[in-house]
């Protein structure tokens, strides 16, 4: 799922300055699951707002709201009467939820409360980790299922490159398993070393159109 | 009179103890207001930042001893969720000390009116 | 229409002065929804009951605020007062305006008594009913272990008349109870043959457990018996697979046919046609692992029994001999009346071996200096580890372990025999060091704790205390994970899809998960987070 | 049926503990305690927590008395003494004489007006321990003019629920059980016995039992002489335990002797603490890691000194023989305290010729064999907690369980036989 992270209140401050009424749009989906923009944290923030004494700030009026999804036009609609009272919005939906309130609200300024960070999973609860870089050409079939240009810090193809560290740990971070190894140990055990004798041509990113566009078959 | 202290306590832990404070005259601020909650880990993020959104000056959350809850993780989860608002208090330049766990157990007493005489000592202090 | 809601003041008898009842009463009568103020002097006593119970039929009150003394000790006598007069029990909020009001403030408290009230009565106007069900549960008992302890409380399980599954992973039952029959003196052919003639008790032996599941009353388990799989289904787990030892030795000693474990020669003792006679023996305990007590009662017992059996010299090295059990310093003198020799070193003592005989140098406190001791046998001394499988069998059925290992947190709410997770119960030596008495106190502590959940069937208990809105659940598994009681469980909603479920027999009302989840998808009844904020509100009308 | 009632006497921890297992499991019991409050000793005890708990269970104590005492399957008998047994298991009738309790404890709500107007000095009525269950106030015939033959009735008129009664005579009562269990406990071992101690002439010479309640009570060490806090405290083991006539470790005082000095060295670092003992016992559940913080911190010294003297300026001095260099040697230190162990009830024997159960050779009740601790040679008559032999709390708490679990056999055993199968269905 995406994972995201609130931006520090330093910066939330300078975007909303100038504004006396501020809508908070929260998304119950992916950003709530890492808990980072669901109903709970749009709670917190508001009243992280409404108690903000730091100097110079005068008292702002804030209205908390979350739809089930903000990447769906349909569900963003609902908030449309909100927007009309308020000046700008703040929204703790990851970037497209963002850009869906943006394009859909045009007369009003739209800021994002989180980053948006990375595909990833939870290693335990309460810690994400990035799985997946999106990079639109999967080839983690060869592999064994572990995605070197995400989990090796150069992002090898051909790896590991010549400066592991002892027990497998990455050169640049000593805490750092080495996804290469992590990916030879694996194939090791199903047999299927003879895979990392091949060779990957370089990817060629500039292929990629951004932004990526997927036009189902069937519609 | 806004310098009220809001206090949620742990029905297994605190409640008990301050219910001794009470059998043995023990004094305290007016302007506590005791919350009975089931476990300390029942005390949300949101329920302390309404506290001080309604006027609340410090809040306490009191819950048993470590290791020895009888929900066995609520103490720690409650002590997580108060290290997090000293932040979300510290990013707001409110005085992040106001929130505050303590650990006692429902045969001390003396453990509940320390906590409370040490949260209205920071009070002064930060010159509320 | 404002839901009616009853106020009832204590004055505790007049005792309580400075408060002013009459202002109160007054005050207290202008919040919004409440219908009617009585002021009673013993509300906790019969006449003040009866009192009530008929105010609230004639005023037909749906929600109770009693503002007396502390809920502690009286919460249930109000609860069942509500009950006999027709409304649900958890319909009642209190405000303590005695114990954390009147005796803890000088001067008029009034104010802050009004202001209790006012909190008690804005979470009573959102109180909702919870009703009590019996959950029918399944009476058959999973003992996992073949040792000493899970024997006898198979044994006496059956006994109180519950069905019982003795779960083994050797091939026989009761493999090393044999030296401990002999170690303590008594026969365990009896007991046996008592266990095989039970039909009350069926054995399975080298099976283990590949899978559990489900919660108290229902768990599911998958045993494999010789090749195949099967699961069934019990309504409790008793955990009874003892404790192993491992000779706390450097390796190349171990093979040394002189250096034995106190196992080996308690078997040396009783094989009739042993050929040689140790002339000297050693023993040495409490030196790596200064937390059991087993090895002292193992040490006690064999040099007793060494010394009659072949009147050897004995002598004992340790740093603190570990008493604490019933009868241990009764053998302690007896020991050391009939010859053996303590010694008692801070440090742990030198062992060399060589050419048929044990050297042991260490430096005895008393003595205070080295002494040297050529020995024929050493009986070394060993660590008590939680036995294999432990680690295995706690992540299977999800339990948490103590810090060095054995079954049961070390939290002391859980002792004797409990676990954080209804339903499962550990006994004996899996749950720590435990000499016999304790282990048999432990054996009965589990059978009338399980008696007292199955023999009846059924358990009351609330119905949906604790519930997860499917609609609003993301299945994120936030709720699961935090569980310390391990209660919730995927479950898929009338074929559609995943969402959290909260298994009402297994939940202990804590609320942990209702704070944690993120989609605000839990409610706990009686502590909704809009209860609680509405007592939090009361401080700005103030 | 009779057999469903069974009678638990004492209210220590063992006793609550039973009768609460017995409740829970459908079976209606008398709980008949010889004081006036519920919980024994341990209810007495303070928490050892430092900034994690010491795992001593004292907290678990007041949870047990209060579940018991609002449990409605258990009646409450508190000044009330076993005078007579009759029957045998499934049958039992028990005559129980209950002191007179001149404060109604249903009637009383503790609202102290009474110790207010009460002209007796010292006050003749008076709140009990704080953490005293039921938590009625205590009418004392010792101090009351009443008794002393004046016309005072001051308190009676003054309280508002009529709670005070005076003209009661020790009440008779003949209950039907179907068995009994014996949870009586112990005496904490009397120090001024070792005279050379001196405890009882030394203000600053304590018991492990005044520590308790000190910091029960107060929260923190104060010395009594001049209210500062001691620098410097030793804890001498093994004070009526181990020795000629106790012939057994009392198992508890090493536990709490080192969660104490936990305690103190938490508090404040820098005072110095020793344990002078003879066997450290650190085994049992959650006290390997409590011993590993500790080892450090505490001084031990092997060797229990025989002599303390209380110098000129307060200081007490003890004389100790010092086993590395092999002599004697001495060492002030200005708090002392002796570790005091389990002893058998002094009214055991009286108990024990009441319901005809043997007396063990150290004092203790005797069992049936050596391999069940809780039946007694009498059937349907079990025993709990410390009355057997010395327990830690969770010992006492498991022992109780367990006389318990013994009983619903036994009184199982006793209905199945009436409707003629032999086996417990």
């Amino acid at each position: 799922m995406i994972i995201a992270e609130r931006k520090p209140m330093e910066e939330i401050r300078q975007m909303i300055a100038p504004y006396k009424k501020l809508l908070l749009a929260g998304c119950a989906t992916c950003v709530a699951v890492c808990w980072a923009g669901g109903e709970k944290e749009v709670g917190i923030l508001a009243s992280q707002l409404r108690l903000d004494q730091s100097k110079g700030r005068k008292k702002i009026s804030v209205l908390e709201a979350t739809v089930e999804r903000q990447c769906e036009k349909e569900m963003v609609e609902e908030l449309r009467d909100k927007v009309q009272e308020v000046d700008a919005v703040l929204s703790l939906a990851c970037g497209s939820g963002v850009q869906t309130m943006a394009e859909m609200f045009e007369d009003k300024p739209v800021f994002p409360a989180v980053n948006t960070t990375f595909i990833g999973m939870p290693e335990r609860e309460g810690l994400w980790v990035e799985m997946c870089g999106a990079c639109g050409d999967c080839f983690l079939d060869r592999t064994g299922g572990i995605c070197p240009i995400v989990r090796c810090a150069k992002g090898l193809l051909n790896g590991p490159c010549g400066g592991m560290r002892k027990g497998g740990k990455c050169e640049i971070d000593p805490e750092k398993d080495c996804a290469w190894v992590l990916i030879y140990r694996r194939l090791e055990k199903q047999g299927r070393l003879d895979l990392m004798r091949e060779y990957y041509p370089p990817k060629n990113y500039r292929a990629v159109k951004r932004p990526g566009r997927i036009q189902a078959a069937k519609a | 009179m806004n310098s009220c202290i809001v206090a949620f306590c742990c029905e297994h832990s605190a409640y008990p103890a301050a219910d001794l404070a009470g059998k043995l005259k023990l004094h305290c601020p007016e302007s506590l207001r005791i919350i009975r909650v089931p476990c300390a880990g029942r005390v949300d993020v949101i329920h302390i930042l309404k506290a001080f959104e309604n006027g609340a000056v410090a809040v306490l959350v009191l819950g048993c001893e470590d290791g020895a809850c009888h929900h066995i993780t609520g103490n720690t989860r409650a002590k997580e969720r108060v290290k997090y608002c000293n932040m979300l208090l510290k990013e707001i330049e409110a005085d992040g000390r106001h929130v505050a766990m303590f650990n006692l157990s429902p045969n001390e007493p003396h453990k509940f009116v320390r906590a409370v005489n040490e949260i209205t000592k920071r009070i002064k202090e930060s010159g509320r | 229409m404002e839901t009616k809601i009853g106020i009832f003041l204590c004055n505790c008898g007049e005792a309580i002065r400075n408060i002013d009842f009459a202002a109160t009463k007054e005050e207290v009568a202008q919040i919004p929804g409440v219908s009617c103020v009585n002021l009673s002097s013993n509300l906790c006593l019969k006449e003040g009951k009866e009192k009530m119970i008929s105010c609230i039929k004639e005023e037909n009150i749906e929600k109770v605020v009693v503002a007396a003394c502390s809920p502690e000790f009286k919460e249930h006598i109000f609860r069942q007062v509500l009950e006999d007069a027709g409304l649900n029990g958890h319909l009642f909020s209190t405000a303590n305006i005695r114990e954390q009001c009147s005796w803890v403030h000088d001067g008029d408290v009034t104010g802050k008594a009004v202001e209790l009230i006012k909190m008690a009565v804005n979470r009573a106007r959102l109180l909702q009913p919870v009703e009590k069900k019996k959950f029918a549960v399944n009476r058959e008992v999973l003992v996992v272990g073949g040792g000493f302890a899970a024997i006898n409380a198979a044994l006496q399980l059956s006994r109180v008349g519950l069905r019982t599954t003795l779960l083994e992973r050797e091939a026989i039952l009761g493999s090393e109870t044999a030296e401990l029959g002999s170690l303590c003196g008594f026969d365990i052919s009896s007991m046996m043959s008592e266990v095989e003639g039970d039909e009350n008790i069926e054995i399975l032996t080298s099976a283990e457990v590949t899978a559990a599941a489900g919660k108290i009353g229902d768990f599911t388990v998958r045993i494999r018996k010789g090749g195949d799989e099967a699961s069934h289904k019990y309504g409790a787990v008793v955990l009874a697979t003892g404790y192993q030892t491992k000779l706390a030795l450097e390796s190349e000693l171990k093979s040394d046919v002189n250096i034995v474990s106190q196992k080996k020669l308690c078997r040396m003792l009783e094989n009739p046609n042993l050929e040689i006679r140790p002339r000297t023996i050693g023993f040495m305990f409490d030196f790596s692992d200064e937390n059991s007590r087993l090895p002292t009662l193992a040490t006690l017992n064999n040099a007793l029994a060494a010394k009659q059996k072949w009147d050897s010299e004995i002598y004992v090295f340790c740093k603190s001999l570990k008493v604490d059990g019933p009868g241990a310093e009764k053998l302690y003198r007896e020991a050391r009346d009939c010859g053996v020799v303590f010694l008692k070193c801070e440090a742990r003592p030198r062992i060399t071996a060589g050419n048929g005989r044990v050297k042991i140098e260490a430096k005895d406190v008393f003595l205070g200096e080295d002494t040297i001791l050529a020995c024929d046998l050493l009986v070394a001394e060993e660590l008590l580890l939680p036995s294999e499988g432990t680690e295995a069998l706690s992540s299977l059925l999800n339990i948490r372990r103590d810090s060095r290992g054995f079954y049961q947190d070390e939290n002391v709410h859980l002792y004797p025999v409990a676990s954080e997770k209804k339903g499962i119960f550990f006994v004996g030596g899996c749950r720590g060091d435990l000499d016999l008495s304790r282990v048999l106190t432990d054996v009965s502590s589990v059978v009338v704790s399980v008696y007292e959940l199955l023999s009846s069937g059924n358990i009351l208990a609330e119905v949906e205390r604790v519930k997860v809105d499917p609609q609003k659940c993301v299945a994120c598994l936030t709720c699961i994970r935090v569980c310390p009681h391990d209660a919730i469980q995927l479950v898929r909603v009338d074929g559609g899809k995943e969402v959290a479920e909260v298994f009402d027999l297994a939940c202990d009302a804590c609320g942990i998960c209702a704070a944690m989840c993120p989609a605000k998808a839990i409610t706990f009844q009686g502590y909704r987070d809009e209860e609680i904020l509405a007592q939090v509100e009361t401080i700005e009308e103030s | 049926m009779e057999s469903k009632n069974v009678l638990v006497v004492g209210s220590g921890i063992s006793g609550v503990a039973s009768a609460l297992e017995l409740a829970n499991a459908g079976v209606n019991v008398y709980l008949i305690e010889k004081e006036a409050v519920v919980g024994g000793h341990s209810a007495s005890f303070c928490c050892k927590a430092t900034d994690v708990c010491s795992r001593c269970s004292a907290c678990v104590v007041p949870d047990k008395i209060r579940e018991a005492v609002i449990n409605p399957r258990i009646r409450l008998l508190t000044n009330s003494t076993i005078k007579k047994l009759s029957g045998d298991l499934g049958n039992f009738r028990v005559e129980i004489t209950q002191q007179p309790r001149y404060i109604d404890v249903e009637k009383c709500i503790a609202c102290g007006l009474c110790t207010e107007v009460c002209p007796a000095d010292p006050k003749a009525v008076y709140p009990p321990t704080v953490e005293a269950t039921p938590f009625c106030y205590i009418l004392d015939e010792a101090l009351c003019l009443r008794f002393k033959g004046e016309k005072c009735d001051i308190c009676r008129e003054n309280c508002p629920t009529r709670a005070i009664e005076f003209e009661l005579k020790p009440k008779e009562q003949e209950l039907s059980v179907g068995a009994l269990i014996v949870a009586t406990g112990f005496d904490v071992f009397d120090a001024k016995e070792k005279g050379s101690l001196g405890y009882g002439r030394y203000p600053n010479v304590l018991t492990g039992l005044d520590l308790e309640q000190i910091f029960g009570r107060e929260g923190y060490l104060r010395l009594s002489i001049n209210g500062k806090e001691p620098r410097n405290i030793a804890f001498i083991q093994c004070v009526g335990s181990r020795d000629e006539d106790h012939g057994y470790c009392s198992q508890v005082c090493c536990k709490y002797a080192m969660k104490l000095a936990g305690l103190i060295k938490y508090q404040s670092l820098d005072t110095k603490v020793t344990i002078f003992y003879i066997d450290l016992q650190t085994a049992g559940k959650g006290f390997a890691q409590f011993y590993e913080e500790y080892k450090e911190s505490i001084r031990f010294v092997r060797g229990v000194p025989v002599e303390i003297l209380q110098t000129a300026s307060g200081d007490l001095e003890v004389r100790f023989e010092d086993i590395s260099q092999g002599k004697v040697c001495r060492d002030t230190f200005d708090l002392v305290v002796l570790s005091v162990g389990i002893t058998p009830g002094k009214n055991s024997w009286g108990l024990a010729r009441i319901l005809g159960i043997n007396l063990a050779d150290d004092g203790f009740f005797d069992t049936k064999d050596s391999l069940s601790s809780n039946e007694t040679n009498v059937d349907g008559i079990f025993l709990a907690g410390t009355c057997q032999g010395p327990k830690d709390i969770p010992d006492s708490v498991a022992h109780g369980i367990a006389a318990a679990s013994k009983t619903i056999q036994a009184l199982g055993g006793v209905a199945s036989q009436r409707r003629g199968n032999h086996r417990g269905h």
